[in-house]
């Protein structure tokens, strides 16, 4: 039963494989096949969602740890299924299932496919070089849809977005060789077991090497630089979803890692400075943009540089505050992103404003409550380094509102490049409202669901708890046993 | 490129140098040749569990089949983008225009071509008892397909075929792997018995994923190349 | 001794390529510098396998060797190599396509060009400069204009 | 469950909104609206009657994220929204008229300036009536955030004007962000009572650093000097009465909230702290003054009757934070009672700008004049008006302005009352412009077909006029409000009567005042109609230097008003706080613009390499 959770990745996969030749046999017209593969690609998705959430019941009390090919934990790959993860399985599927492309080729349905297996791989996966390989799938699925992109910029933003990536994976599998020789595991539970005792230095390297490289994807300080470019042009639903879930996954990666495998306070504060960095560079960067796309790229990147701020606080607090400020931003950044697909009309702005209030911490907004709790938290953590954070958020906030609310001179932009037909302007707008509702209806139950996060932070931050739920303790017994003999 | 741009590359060279450094000064550390090989011993220990003669193997189809499950799908991944990225507005010129490489490379590599293809197919075949298998035959194999393309300048590549090669090739991976799932085994647990390590009927389901994992190669490198020679007209500018 | 020889090799190779990465104005070679880089990270991967006195993971005659090298990076490499060839071939199809595009592979000319049609795309009116962005500040300017003299 | 009438307040302010929302559009429907603030000042007089002790706490208590929110009114908060709902009451009348019809004639759109003017009214209620510093920080972004909304309602300059006040009111928010975050660090609780009691212990550093927050982060709204900018531009861009309702109250927010901090939740021992230079109590008179003469000398260079009033309301702000800064009993009571006076005739003068703009569409004072035979009920006002800002009897700007006056000579501030006179010199010279170069002079030739404005509009000004006069006649009446408001942050009040304030060395008695004032206007009106020798003439029947006047060369010298006096301060203004904004945001543009640089790089890996070196540098030190 359990083992079916590598269904949740092989499905997609499967789908991808065979799209294309499916699609051949398709006799029926163009316009029918288009709509017949979306449905196949979307069903697949919705299985994946139902088979998620089905496996999901028990992760409450003990999370689940599925091993591939049924070897023992560090021998193997295994796929962990904790609140954490299985919370974002379950927004990716959901943003998946929402914001998939319209009118679309069946190569761009099976790119889709494929970053989707990769997006559920990322949040599933217990090894750090599985960890890796769904990255990459994921860097190339996103390699082809952003060059897929009519724009004439297209090839050469995909290929500077290739080439900084392709930095990251160097640098990442530096990071790796580096740990393997010293630890001579992959699984992260077991190096988390391994590392817990032993001096910092090579770890904290690595964690440097590996952090740069997985910040690619998660927009982090000094490996972002495709973000504006690359946001630019591709289409407000690939945009929401790369900006809004996708940086979100790698961040959990990131934290994964740096939780798991490197509880250094050095580590911590290597993501603090990159995050403030980021914030401060993105939000100025935004603050002077002169058009709406790259200003949300760019708030984009400050937004994230919160968030690593955010994650880099105490274990406990720091994993409640990253999350709860990643799930902000998973709502508000996709709402404003849609927002600028299609002209503009009056309810445009207002759900533009409502976003906006949000995201700079308008009460009663969720965006308050998240700065408040975090605020307080600072200061009661004291410390020089937090007033620095402090001191940061609180500055961002006012460039923040600077520049959001300077669109309101202009209103709204003109259409995309891509456009992407007169049914599905509609259904933008629809995920936009969607999204306000979240929000509103957020704002209502703040409490309800700061107490869901809190424990599924608290299940995250546990590393006895993935260890233990990993590496069995009667295989890691065995295995000293006969290194003895 | 102005002169002001050209005297600021010393940073990247500087930092490079640094980099080396500090690169070197970290692997300096750790005890080569002598390596906590955990994972590794473990392996070893458990000996010929899945049957294969090479342990490599057993690591890519076996232990991490889920890493190699990944791989194929970025394979196709580059293969669709290439695709995609080179037929988005391409005038559809589908003939090539060059003249082929003569008579005598013409003759060389159709004798060639059944030799490289049978290479291939063994190394493919033999993947799970000898250094090699789907990876490096799947290569070579297009390589053998491919060298006709070059040589007479005439376009073999089916696309269409190739398609429900990579397709089918990779659908099948994961339907072995699924097969094992509704056995009650995990994903991608190797079916069949492990039989006498060393014969080349052994490894259970190994040796089928490995053919698998080679077709597949060969499909999507084939199709990539394919994709690069069509489309290479430096005539064509907007 | 060996072991510096071999670090050295491969950590050199990682850099030489990041270098040459960063240095080289040429698209083309600028991915020939991130190929050599990926060879030298794959290159340090294989090495943390390496045991002294070691043979291949291979059966040979009835029994795997009592010391051998570890298998499993062996393992990552052969799938980050693939994964490496993928990337490239893909990029080799993107740089056809921007050389079809713009006429050049010159990183300066196609960045140029990417700006220019950036901007014209996203509707920045085009003769427009950092400092005075069509997107002006609230604060920059604009206020005198509500009577506010000085 | 029981409402109590705070609860009932915020549900009528509530159905104020929603109502606004169904019939704010229509012109005359929209007197229901004046009717339900006419309701709401109903009850919030009530609440009046009843005020003291302990003040009315509402039922209406949340919990959220682990921490309690609730509201009470007490005696300062009342104050506030007496004025708050009376100067509503008058604008939404005047708006809901023909003023209404003409402004949606002219494109805008009535509802939503109603439902912005009743959401202010909501949101100030909440921050007014806060219970605690969690629900005073949501009132606060609240109320910042709706006024926001009424300024940029006409779009346009007047976006523009409020995105720059958006910016100045977000850095505010922050600086009071920061502020409760740190009291709450110290007490643990956003509670008042527990605040104060933590704060006894409070460091010193902590303390400057409180006092620094608050007073520069509710300042900002207030228009403290050096935060002032923003106000002027925006209040005067605001579209109609709704300048009169920001101008008269919406400022004042920052000084209710810093009144409520430095004397309600933080204990008073900061006032015996020393700066190194001086205590806090001279430093804030000494940010009074200055706030009072610049701005002030500022209103006289404008040219735009709505901006010289703007400027105004930032220079009277000055006089009334001097009079609390004085902490005794009379500058206290000066510089509350200021508010009260200061809302009157700040409304009443924005709505008779209002009033010539219906007429004549414009404000420029350089292209007014004579209005005061076209539209005398609204020259009235504007008189009544403009002797309240100047501060001279009978009205009751007069009574606060004395009564600051008095207390700065009592405690021996010599330099602090040279300030405010020079202040109060420069208040005098500009609204004697405003009322010339509008109504005194020949009439333009354009503006001969002007009447008076309808009944709609005239009526809440001279309603207004007359709540002047009555106040600066019988000042005790809203002295009583101000004895309610000080007890209950703690402050001392004198001794007053009906008439005025009995103190110890000289008592003021606006009865006695007003009826010798008037008595000799009576004598002069006596003189000037028995003596019967005037003669009514053409105002263009006229003679200069020996040529006679005609229509086309207006014997009426608007144009470039003061220019000797202003060729004699320009050299000491030359807008520094201006250049200061400028400098501030230049810097931050060219760090913003290389950041940027860093994401448009040729080679973006170069960041990521140096970055890397770093970092790798850092971890094997």
């Amino acid at each position: 039963m359990s083992n079916s959770l590598a269904l949740v990745i092989a499905l997609p996969l499967l789908a991808a494989f065979l799209l294309q030749p499916l699609a051949q046999q398709l006799g029926v017209g163009r316009e029918q096949r288009s709509v017949a593969i979306q449905l196949y690609a979307q069903l697949t998705i919705a299985v994946t969602l139902w088979i998620t959430l089905m496996l999901g019941n028990g992760v409450e009390q003990q999370p689940l740890s599925v091993m591939m090919g049924g070897f023992s934990a560090p021998m193997g790959i295994n796929l962990y299924l904790d609140r954490l993860s299985l919370l974002l399985l379950v927004a990716t599927q959901l943003a998946l299932l929402l914001l998939w492309p319209a009118d679309a080729t069946p190569r761009i349905h099976a790119l889709m496919l494929l970053l989707s297996a990769s997006s559920m791989g990322l949040a599933l996966s217990g090894d750090l070089f599985n960890l890796y390989v769904f990255y990459e799938l994921l860097a190339v699925a996103t390699f082809g849809l952003v060059a897929a992109n009519s724009s004439r910029s297209a090839p050469l933003i995909s290929f500077r977005y290739l080439l900084i990536s392709g930095l990251g994976s160097v640098l990442a599998l530096s990071g790796i060789a580096l740990i393997y020789s010293h630890t001579g595991s992959l699984n992260l539970a077991d190096i988390s077991a391994t590392l817990q005792h032993g001096d910092a230095e090579l770890p904290l390297a690595a964690f440097i090497l590996i952090l740069l490289g997985i910040g690619v994807k998660a927009e982090l300080f000094a490996v972002n630089g495709w973000v504006p470019e690359v946001y630019a042009i591709i289409s407000p639903r690939l945009s929401a979803l790369l900006a809004g879930v996708v940086s979100k996954l790698a961040v959990v990666v990131i934290v994964r890692v740096l939780l798991m495998l490197f509880p250094h306070p050095e580590a911590a504060q290597v993501l603090l400075v990159l995050g403030i960095l980021g914030v401060i560079s993105g939000e100025l960067a935004a603050w002077r943009a002169q058009d709406l796309r790259r200003m949300l790229a760019y708030s984009s990147i400050g937004q994230l540089g919160m968030i690593f701020i955010a994650f880099s606080l105490s274990l406990e607090f720091g994993m409640l505050m990253g999350l709860l400020l990643s799930l902000h931003h998973m709502v508000v950044k996709p709402g404003l992103f849609m927002l600028t697909a299609g002209k503009s009309k009056r309810w445009h702005m207002a759900l533009f404003v409502l976003f906006a209030l949000s995201l700079v911490g308008v009460p009663p907004l969720p965006g308050f409550w998240v700065k408040l709790s975090l605020l307080t938290g600072l200061v009661e953590a004291g410390g020089a380094l937090n007033q620095l954070a402090l001191i940061v958020f609180l500055g961002a906030t006012v460039i923040e509102a600077s520049y959001l609310f300077r669109v309101l001179q202009n209103t709204l932009p003109n259409p995309p490049a891509v456009d992407e037909g007169h049914l599905t302007v509609g259904w933008n707008g629809l995920v936009g409202v969607l999204l306000g509702g979240v929000l509103v209806v957020t704002t209502l139950s703040v409490d309800p669901v700061l107490e869901q996060l809190k424990q599924i932070s608290s299940q995250a931050g546990d590393r006895n708890l993935l260890i233990s739920s990993v590496v069995t303790p009667s295989a890691e017994q065995q295995m000293v046993v006969e290194r003895d003999k | 490129m102005s002169r002001s741009s050209r005297s600021m590359e010393w940073t990247p060279l500087l930092f490079s140098g640094g980099l080396a450094f500090f690169l070197f000064a970290l692997f300096a550390v750790i005890p080569f040749g002598d390596t906590a090989m955990k994972v590794g011993t473990m392996i070893h220990q458990q000996g010929g569990e899945l049957g294969a003669a090479n342990l490599v193997t057993a690591v890519v189809l076996g232990y991490r089949g889920l890493d190699t499950l990944g791989e194929l799908a970025i394979l196709f991944a580059a293969a669709t983008s290439a695709g995609l990225v080179l037929s988005n507005t391409r005038q559809r010129t589908r003939s090539i225009k060059n003249k082929g490489l003569g008579e005598l490379f013409e003759s060389a590599i159709s004798l060639l071509m059944p030799l490289l293809l049978l290479v291939g197919v063994y190394i493919v075949l033999h993947g799970h008892l000898t250094p090699g298998g789907g990876f490096q035959g799947g290569v070579v194999i297009a390589v053998a397909l491919f060298l006709p393309t070059l040589a007479r300048g005439e376009m073999v590549i089916n696309h269409h075929l190739i398609q429900w090669i990579e397709g089918g090739a990779g659908a099948l991976f994961i339907l072995i792997g699924v097969a094992a799932l509704i056995q009650g085994a995990a994903f991608l647990q190797p079916l069949m018995a492990a039989g006498e390590v060393g014969r080349f009927l052994s490894a259970g389901t190994l040796p089928v994923l490995y053919l698998l994992v080679g077709l597949k190669v060969g499909a999507e490198l084939a199709a990539l190349l394919g994709h690069l020679v069509e489309d290479d007209e430096p005539g064509v500018q907007q | 001794m060996l072991a510096a020889i071999l670090y050295v090799g491969a950590v050199s190779l990682l850099v030489i390529g990041l270098a040459g990465m960063l240095l080289s104005s040429h698209l083309f070679r600028m991915l020939l510098g991130l190929v050599i880089a990926e060879a030298g990270a794959n290159l340090l991967l294989v090495l943390a396998g390496y045991r002294w006195e070691s043979a291949a993971p291979i059966w040979e005659s009835g029994a795997y060797p009592q010391l051998m090298v570890d298998p499993v990076p062996q393992a990552m490499v052969l799938t980050a190599i693939v994964i490496g060839v993928g990337i490239q071939a893909l990029a080799i199809a993107l740089l056809v396509r921007i050389r079809q595009q713009t006429g050049s592979l010159q990183r300066d000319i196609v960045r140029e060009q990417l700006e220019q049609d950036l901007d014209l795309e996203l509707g920045v009116k085009l003769p427009s400069s950092m400092h005075a962005p069509s997107g002006e500040g609230p604060l920059l300017s604009g206020t005198r204009g509500a009577g506010n003299e000085q | 469950m029981e409402i109590n009438t705070l609860d009932l307040l915020a549900l009528i302010s509530l159905v104020t909104v929603a109502t606004a929302l169904l019939v704010g559009g229509q012109g005359r429907g929209g007197w229901q609206l004046s009717l339900l603030y006419l309701l709401q000042l109903v009850v919030v007089a009530s609440m009046v009657m009843m005020a003291g002790g302990e003040g009315i706490i509402s039922t209406l208590q949340f919990s959220t994220v682990g921490e309690s929110i609730g509201w009470r009114l007490d005696g300062l908060g009342l104050y506030f929204l007496l004025i708050t709902v009376g100067t509503a009451a008058f604008v939404s009348f005047y708006m809901a008229g023909p003023w209404g019809e003409a402004y949606q004639r002219d494109g805008g759109s009535l509802r939503w300036l109603q439902v912005a003017l009743a959401t202010n009214v909501f949101t100030m209620l909440l921050l007014l009536a806060s219970g605690d510093l969690l629900s005073l920080f949501i009132g606060w972004e609240l109320a910042s955030w709706a006024a926001f909304w009424m300024m940029a309602l006409a779009g346009g300059i007047a976006l523009k004007v409020a995105l720059r006040y958006l910016i100045y009111a977000m850095v505010g928010a922050m600086m009071v962000f920061a502020l409760i975050v740190i009291l709450y660090g110290q007490a643990g609780s956003f509670g008042f009572d527990e605040i104060r009691e933590a704060s006894v212990q409070m460091e010193r550093g902590t303390t400057i650093l409180v006092l620094l927050l608050t007073v520069a982060g509710f300042g900002i709204k207030m228009g403290l000097l050096p935060f002032h900018l923003w106000q002027a531009p925006a209040y005067a861009e605001t579209p109609g009465p709704g300048s009169a309702f920001l101008g008269a109250i919406s400022s004042r927010l920052g000084l209710f909230a810093i009144l409520l901090v430095l004397f309600r939740v933080v204990d008073g021992a900061w006032i015996e702290l020393y700066l190194g230079f001086m205590n806090p109590q001279t430093l804030l008179a000494w940010i009074a003054v200055a706030t009072i003469i610049f701005p002030t000398f500022t209103a006289m260079r404008q040219n735009d009757a709505r901006q010289l009033l703007a400027w105004h309301g930032i220079g009277q702000g000055g006089y009334m934070l001097l009079g609390i800064a004085m902490m005794d009993p009379l500058g206290v009571a000066g510089g509350m009672l200021h508010i009260f006076n200061h809302a009157t005739y700040q409304a009443a003068l924005f709505l008779a700008v209002t009033a010539v703009i219906y007429r004549t569409q414009t404000s420029d004072l350089n292209h007014l004049g004579g209005l005061v035979v076209r539209m005398p009920l609204t020259f009235a006002t504007m008189l009544v008006g403009i002797i309240g800002l100047a501060g001279l009897p009978p009205m009751n700007g007069f009574v606060s302005k004395w009564l600051v006056y008095r207390s700065l000579l009592e405690q021996g501030e010599v330099l602090l009352f040279v300030g405010a006179v020079i202040g109060t010199l420069g208040t005098i010279l500009s609204v004697y412009k405003l009322l010339h170069n509008t109504f005194l002079g020949s009439l333009r030739l354009e503006h001969q077909a002007v009447r008076e404005v309808p009944i709609t509009m005239w009526m809440p000004m001279i309603l207004l006029s007359g709540l002047i006069l009555l106040t600066g006649i019988f000042p005790g009446v809203p002295l009583q409000w101000v004895a309610e408001a000080a007890a209950s942050i703690g402050l001392p009040m004198p001794q007053f009567n009906l008439g005025g304030v009995i103190a110890e060395g000289g008592s003021l008695d606006m009865r006695v005042i007003s009826g010798v004032l008037l008595s000799g206007f009576a004598i002069a009106a006596l003189i000037f109609y028995g003596a019967g020798s005037s003669r009514r003439v053409n105002p263009l029947d006229n003679y200069a230097g020996g040529h006679f006047l005609y229509a086309s060369n207006r014997y009426h010298y608007s144009n470039n008003f003061y220019a000797g006096l202003m060729h004699l301060i320009k050299p000491w203004y030359r807008g520094i706080f201006e250049r200061l904004e400028q400098i501030i945001l230049l810097l931050l543009a060219v760090i913003a613009d290389l950041l940027q640089g860093l994401y448009l790089q040729r080679q973006p890996g170069r960041v990521a390499l140096v970055v890397l070196v770093l970092l790798l540098w850092w971890s094997t030190l």
